[in-house]
């Protein structure tokens, strides 16, 4: 069997797939990234390749992609991230023709065509309280962590307006709404409600057509996943079994055979 | 929260003809676009700057203002869903908001708050605001209708005096007039009438009438206390002089604000109760947030007796329009290019303007809201406020928004500057021993 | 006769408990967390115990601070930023520029001798180099805030850092790290961003010594050391300049028991 | 012949990017009398300056090597890089030796420059030249002849030399060599693209603004002979037009970048230097000359209004042209009038069936990784070949 790695640097989190020529997903790793990724890069691979002890060897081909792909030394090839993350959706979800991304530092919406190829991509506007980290922020604000924003969001009653389009404005008016005693639940869903608006926003610039897929770490909030089908009146369907924070390795590994597949055909030929 | 002090007008035998009468003459105005939109009958979508009312009345080609239009959303908290349908077909959010809130209302239906946005059968801009070029072709490009572009040369030097006498002067003349001239022939295809210049020569008159009155409107604010808030009545008074420039409803109206406001400073009745503060409005206000943004001001009894946008956004009426109505066509195009001016060099060179009305109107205060959508009034203004703090000594306030896009409004960001000015401007007083 | 000034920013609250001749007799200081009210009271509960007297035996309360609507037992309000100006002056007698660089505004006020305010400006309709982005450098370098001083002083060759917004900031901060840049060189380049965007606020009005750092800023000599360079003499800080708020807010409400003057400014 | 070659360009690079602008303090050492006019984006008719023995020099932005100290203070946020930085330039000092400064209101944020300038500086010329933004209207060649006129009548004034019709003439001859040269590195860039990379043609065109045109002409000719005798061989990149550089430019880096992954065979970088498209009679009355070129045989930009070049049309003409596969439609970050063209742009392309990208830029950035991530997916978009 032929293997190949995707690594996907990003600027918080490195993902590890390996794959091999069906498609089949022989092992994954995460972790944080740090401040260098070529360490992050190495380190992911070995413990992926640990995992289900394979030796190194048995890697044929390596992709980078994400933040830091041009500094992965190991890999023989960097894809960005959007081409991987459509690619590697695209498999999984083949019927889908609008992915949205929705990460800690970005929210990409795509448009890929009928071979998963990108046709149209739009990033959120980072003068924009867009991203996951905006949410981050907000939950630690409020006392809790990352994990609890699905919770709390779905026991709101009656989630506050936040406007303002700079996080740091969005910021002050959260705590605005607490001054004026809303409760946590109602401040979160609001935060949530906001970055919802901008998502979908996005996935409308690029005359987004269903069906569409949700990939990235705010996939598992369900109050967005519902209100963005709610706004844009089709479903978001997610990656099977919480595959979607490694959709861009994935995708990597799966571009990887690509290339080995056409470098082997010039070698034959 | 504290509780907010919100000023009371008393009551007056003519208090609120004023409002009501403006009430009335803008759904007329929306009546009138509605019906023309059904008849299918040509209007013409123009600009409050520049907007050649003088001769689309002569042909009695209705006239459409999509700043008016973008305004009104606004204040009636519709503004945000126009401006996101406009970003949903890839405008930018740090285009001029007024135009996304117009490409919105196009792409929506055209269904306004107030009545049917009508389809422009001529567009007319002006390059008094580049914008208005911009946005011109991007209703060509809709509606392939025709365009014109009224070119005003500004004042070269960079003083704010126009000199009329120059020699710069003539040649601009020359090119206006003939621009004028291409115009008129434009509107009679439009309309399908023929020029009528002696209906030229009336509408003139009226425009006259109305401009001596509009003066002597906002030189009653120099009462104490000042009759009027420049900026929550004035800019009704603004919009009725844009919207019925040249048409003698709107030389009535300005009468009947006339009286009223003379009948207020009879009564010794301010604007806002126990006048304590007279403020200046540079740049033009936040209508998303219109009530909490004056009532911020009127909480410290802080009353506008001035606006810049009073006088601007009027097309220079305020300068003292005087056509000679002997040679309707050569006046028209000496006096679009004179009062043109404080819509042109006169925002750039604006702070002699400032340090004269401070002077007049016995100002305490300047405040410059510059707002991301409009680059034409905000660009200058730390600068204009610098020099006017440095050399005149007159405090000013700069703060942020916008007109339409609610995004922008920082409440406690606003509030906290407000407090700060009002808390310093007390504090100059406490030196000054008043 | 006692008096307190409380000032609740958007990041901590500060409060001090002081006598009738301007002695400071206790000092608070707590996070300003979600609730508001109850930042206030801490604060001023720490700032009684040190001063070992009890809430009664305070005649005035003025707030001011972000939350300064919220401190309940509050008697009045004043804006952080006369507050700033009037405890900066009562520092530094010889003040007539105050820099405060603070969680989400960053003001620059010109003063007269006196302490009052004759103008100030602050930073635009956009949160650009306020303290929040230190915060997002210490987000993004996983580094407590109190360490990027001390390590910025130990740089060799800065970094540029173009934007001053702090939702641009983690992301060019990790293309910096991508580029291989040292850590200490790039939080740096966050101080003299900072520094300099701050400086740009004081030259609005016209720098005029001498100039009075206040705020929790001052307790990062890295940035008081870049502001000075930047101003060109050496700025005014003490131990006192991160309370300077709360103590602006105490001498409003001396004024206020003294003359009987309404310590809300020109609230008619 | 390479290292002649990198010589030049270094020249241009440093006439280019050198905030301290060394290229014109050459000059005016060499010439101690010599007066030097500044002229902001996007068009000045430079050879009126030149012909009162003037140095016109175009007034560029600056990427980092210029940090905003004083700028901020004088004019709004919301507004683009160049106005910023060349701003600063001018508050810093670094262009104390002009004696005239010129500005066409381009938009509504460079409309204010006239105004800060004159208020900061009381003692030099600020002067607005109002080109016409009515082109097609048949009163417009005999106005703009006029305003040129009054423009030489003050630059006359400020040297003390007539500008007299033979002067003008010989002007506009140095400059229709210099459009000649420029004419012809874009020819090269659309037909054998391999042979010059993005930096080097930009350096090498945007230096014309930057140094006297004499010694432009000098470098340019002699570079294209060089690049003419290179033997380099075509790769397998994709062809593509770079639009959106008619006022404030893309940083270096990001050229360098775009180089990478494509070849520009045909952009509106500095479209002031090459806006008008043929040589200038010199017979007649040479100011008429002129206003008729900028007016009747020029390029476009979506800061002048003329129905008779409507921008898409436009911007696919250069496309088919220089045939080139695919598009990128950029803007200055808080550029309206850039912003304003991309929807307009992006329906164009669409119906016309070319593969496009939208992106902003900003001068002053160092923080190019979405920039060239977006820029990347796009080519690989178009290069992978997908299963």
């Amino acid at each position: 069997m032929t293997l190949t790695a995707g690594i996907d640097l990003g600027s918080s989190y490195t993902k590890v797939a390996l794959v091999d020529e069906h498609g089949f997903i022989e092992s994954t790793y995460m972790r944080k990234t740090g401040f260098h990724f070529a360490d992050a890069a190495e380190e992911s691979l070995r413990v992926a390749l640990e995992q289900k002890d394979i030796s190194r060897s048995d890697v044929d081909y390596i992709a980078g992609t994400g933040f830091g792909r041009y500094a992965a030394e190991i890999s023989d090839l960097s894809i960005t991230e959007l081409t991987c993350h459509a690619y590697g959706t695209h498999r999984w979800l083949p019927e889908v023709r609008t992915v949205l991304d929705a990460g800690g530092q970005t929210v990409k919406a795509l448009r890929i065509d009928e071979v998963g190829r990108v046709t149209a991509f739009r990033l959120n506007d980072k003068c924009a309280a867009g991203a996951g980290a905006f949410l981050q922020k907000t939950v630690e604000y409020l006392g809790y962590d990352i994990t609890d924003i699905a919770r709390l969001s779905e026991n709101a009653q009656d989630p506050v307006t936040v406007s303002s389009v700079c996080t740091v404005f969005a910021e002050s008016e959260i705590i605005n709404h607490l001054a004026a005693d809303r409760a946590v639940e109602d401040v979160c869903a609001g935060a949530v409600i906001a970055l919802t608006g901008r998502a979908a926003q996005l996935v409308k610039r690029v005359k987004a057509e269903p069906p569409f897929g949700l990939t990235g770490g705010l996939a598992s909030i369900k109050l967005l996943t519902d209100k963005l089908g709610e706004i844009l009146g089709s479903p978001f369907a997610v990656p099977p079994d919480g595959l979607g924070a490694y959709a861009g390795a994935y995708g990597a590994a799966l571009l990887a055979h690509q290339r080995l597949q056409k470098r082997t055909e010039l070698v034959s030929a | 929260m504290e509780t907010q002090k919100v000023a009371i007008r008393p009551a007056l035998s003519q208090a609120g003809n004023t409002r009501t009468m403006s009430r009335a003459l803008i759904q007329n105005y929306w009546d009138e676009l509605t019906e023309s939109d059904a008849t299918a009958k040509p209007v013409a979508n123009t600009f409050v700057m520049g907007s050649m009312a003088e001769v689309l009345n002569t042909f009695d080609i209705p006239m459409s203002f999509p700043e008016v239009a973008a305004l009104q959303t606004a204040v009636k908290g519709k503004s945000m869903e126009y401006l996101l349908a406009a970003e949903d077909l890839g405008h930018s959010p740090d285009i001029c908001g007024y135009v996304k809130v117009d490409i919105g209302l196009h792409a929506t239906g055209r269904n306004h708050p107030l009545g049917k946005y009508p389809k422009p059968g001529l567009v007319v801009a002006s390059n008094m605001c580049n914008t208005y070029i911009k946005w011109a072709e991007i209703l060509e490009r809709q509606y392939n209708c025709p365009v014109f572009v009224l070119d005003l040369p500004g004042w070269r030097g960079t003083g704010f005096e126009y000199d009329s006498s120059s020699e710069t002067f003539k040649n601009d003349v020359k090119y206006v007039e003939g621009q004028i001239r291409d115009l008129i022939t434009l509107c009679e295809e439009v309309s399908g009438k023929k020029f009528d210049i002696d209906k030229l020569r009336e509408i003139l008159g009226d425009v006259n009438r109305m401009s001596e009155l509009y003066r002597s409107i906002l030189a009653m604010n120099k009462n104490k206390p000042a009759p009027f808030n420049a900026l929550t009545e004035g800019i009704n008074y603004m919009g009725i002089a844009n919207i019925l420039r040249g048409r003698p409803e709107g030389v009535q109206f300005m009468e009947t604000v006339l009286s009223e406001l003379e009948e207020r400073v009879a009564n010794n009745v301010g604007a806002v109760s126990d006048e304590h503060f007279r403020l200046l409005l540079v740049g033009v206000a936040c209508y998303t947030n219109f009530k909490e943004f004056a009532g911020m001001f009127e909480r410290w009894s802080g009353v506008f007796v001035a606006s810049e946008y009073m006088s601007f956004a009027g097309g220079g009426i305020d300068r003292g329009v005087v056509y000679d109505l002997s040679r309707p066509i050569e006046s028209l195009a000496e006096q679009i290019l004179i009062t043109a001016q404080p819509s042109m060099s006169g925002i750039f060179y604006s702070h002699e303007w400032q340090a004269r009305v401070a002077e007049d109107y016995d100002i305490d205060g300047i405040v410059y809201h510059g707002v991301k959508s409009c680059r034409t009034v905000s660009a200058g203004l730390p600068d204009a406020r610098e020099w006017l703090l440095n050399h005149e000594n007159v405090p000013g306030l700069f703060i942020q928004s916008d007109l339409v896009d609610s995004r922008l409004w920082a409440e406690a960001q606003m509030r906290n500057r407000i407090d700060a000015f009002f808390e310093s401007l007390e504090s100059r007083r406490i030196q000054a021993g008043v | 006769m006692l008096v307190a000034g409380v000032d609740v920013g958007s990041t901590q609250t500060k409060a001090v408990v002081m006598t009738g001749d301007h002695e400071i007799l206790g000092r608070g200081l707590c996070p300003t967390g979600a609730r508001l009210a109850e930042a206030g009271q801490t604060a001023f509960n720490l700032a009684l115990e040190e001063s070992k007297f009890a809430e009664p035996d305070v005649s005035l309360v003025v707030g001011t601070g972000y939350g300064r609507f919220n401190i309940d037992f509050g008697d009045a309000q004043v804006t952080e930023i006369s507050c700033h100006a009037r405890g900066a002056v009562h520092l530094f007698p010889n003040t007539r520029s105050v820099l405060d660089i603070g969680g989400q505004d960053t003001k620059a006020i010109k003063v007269t001798a006196d302490g009052q305010v004759v103008d100030f400006n602050m930073n635009d309709k956009c949160a650009a180099g306020t303290g929040r982005f230190l915060g997002a450098a210490s987000d993004a370098l996983e580094l407590p805030l109190g360490e990027l001083g001390p390590l910025a002083q130990t740089a060799k060759n800065p970094v540029k850092m173009t934007t001053t917004c702090t939702v641009f900031a983690e992301s060019e901060i990790l293309g910096w790290l991508a580029k291989g840049r040292r850590v200490e060189d790039v939080v740096m380049g966050v101080h003299q961003a900072i520094a300099s965007r701050s400086v740009a606020l004081l030259r609005r009005a016209g720098i005029e010594p001498e100039v009075t750092f206040t705020g929790g800023v001052t307790r990062n000599t890295a940035m008081v050391e870049l502001i000075s360079e930047m101003v060109g003499s050496e700025v005014n800080t003490n131990e006192e300049s991160h309370y300077c708020g709360a103590i602006g807010a105490g001498l409003y409400a001396l004024d206020q028991v003294l003359t009987g003057a309404s310590a809300e400014r020109g609230m008619p | 012949m390479e290292e002649e070659l990198s010589q030049i360009i270094e020249e241009c690079r440093t006439a280019v990017e050198d905030p301290e602008y060394p290229a014109v303090h050459e000059w005016l050492e060499a010439n101690p009398e010599g007066k030097v006019l500044g002229h902001f984006q996007v068009y000045f008719p430079e050879e009126i300056a030149h012909a009162a023995g003037m140095l016109p020099l175009k007034m560029m932005g600056f990427d980092t090597t210029v940090q905003l100290r004083e700028a901020d203070a004088h004019i709004a946020a919301f507004v683009c890089s160049i106005l910023r930085t060349s701003l600063e330039q001018a508050l810093s000092g670094r262009l104390d030796f002009l004696s005239m400064y010129v500005t066409h209101p381009i938009c509504d944020a460079a409309r204010h420059l006239n105004g800060v300038w004159a208020r900061q500086f009381p003692e030099l010329n600020c002067q607005i030249l109002y080109l016409p933004q009515n082109a097609a209207s048949s009163h417009a060649p005999e106005y703009l002849r006029a305003e040129y006129r009054r423009i030489a009548g003050i630059i006359e004034e400020i040297t003390g030399n007539p500008i007299t019709d033979d002067s003008l003439r010989a002007s506009i001859e140095l400059f229709n060599e210099n459009r000649r040269l420029l004419r012809e590195l874009y020819q090269i860039k659309r037909e054998t693209p391999w042979q010059v990379g993005l930096t080097d043609s930009y350096l090498l065109m945007a230096a014309a603004g930057a140094m006297p045109r004499e010694r432009h002409n000098e470098l340019l000719g002699r570079a294209l002979s060089l690049i003419d005798a290179r033997e380099r061989n075509p790769q397998d990149k994709l062809r593509i037009v770079f639009e959106g550089g008619y006022c404030e430019q893309p940083p270096i880096e990001m050229l360098s970048m775009l180089q990478d992954v494509a070849y520009v065979v045909d952009d509106d970088f500095m479209i002031g230097l090459r806006w008008l498209l043929e040589d200038v009679p010199t017979s007649g009355d040479p100011v008429a000359n002129l206003a008729v070129a900028y007016l009747e045989n020029s390029s476009y930009s979506p800061v002048q209004r003329d129905p008779r070049k409507l921008k898409e049309d436009m911007l696919l003409k250069r496309i088919h042209e220089s045939d080139a596969q695919a598009a990128i439609v950029a803007a200055p970050k808080m550029c309206e009038p850039g912003l304003e063209e991309q929807v307009a742009y992006d329906g164009a392309l669409t119906e016309a069936d070319i593969p496009h990208l939208i992106v902003e830029f900003e001068e002053k950035t160092t923080n190019f990784e979405q920039a060239r991530m977006e820029i990347e997916t796009f080519a690989e978009s178009l290069m992978f070949d997908f299963v």
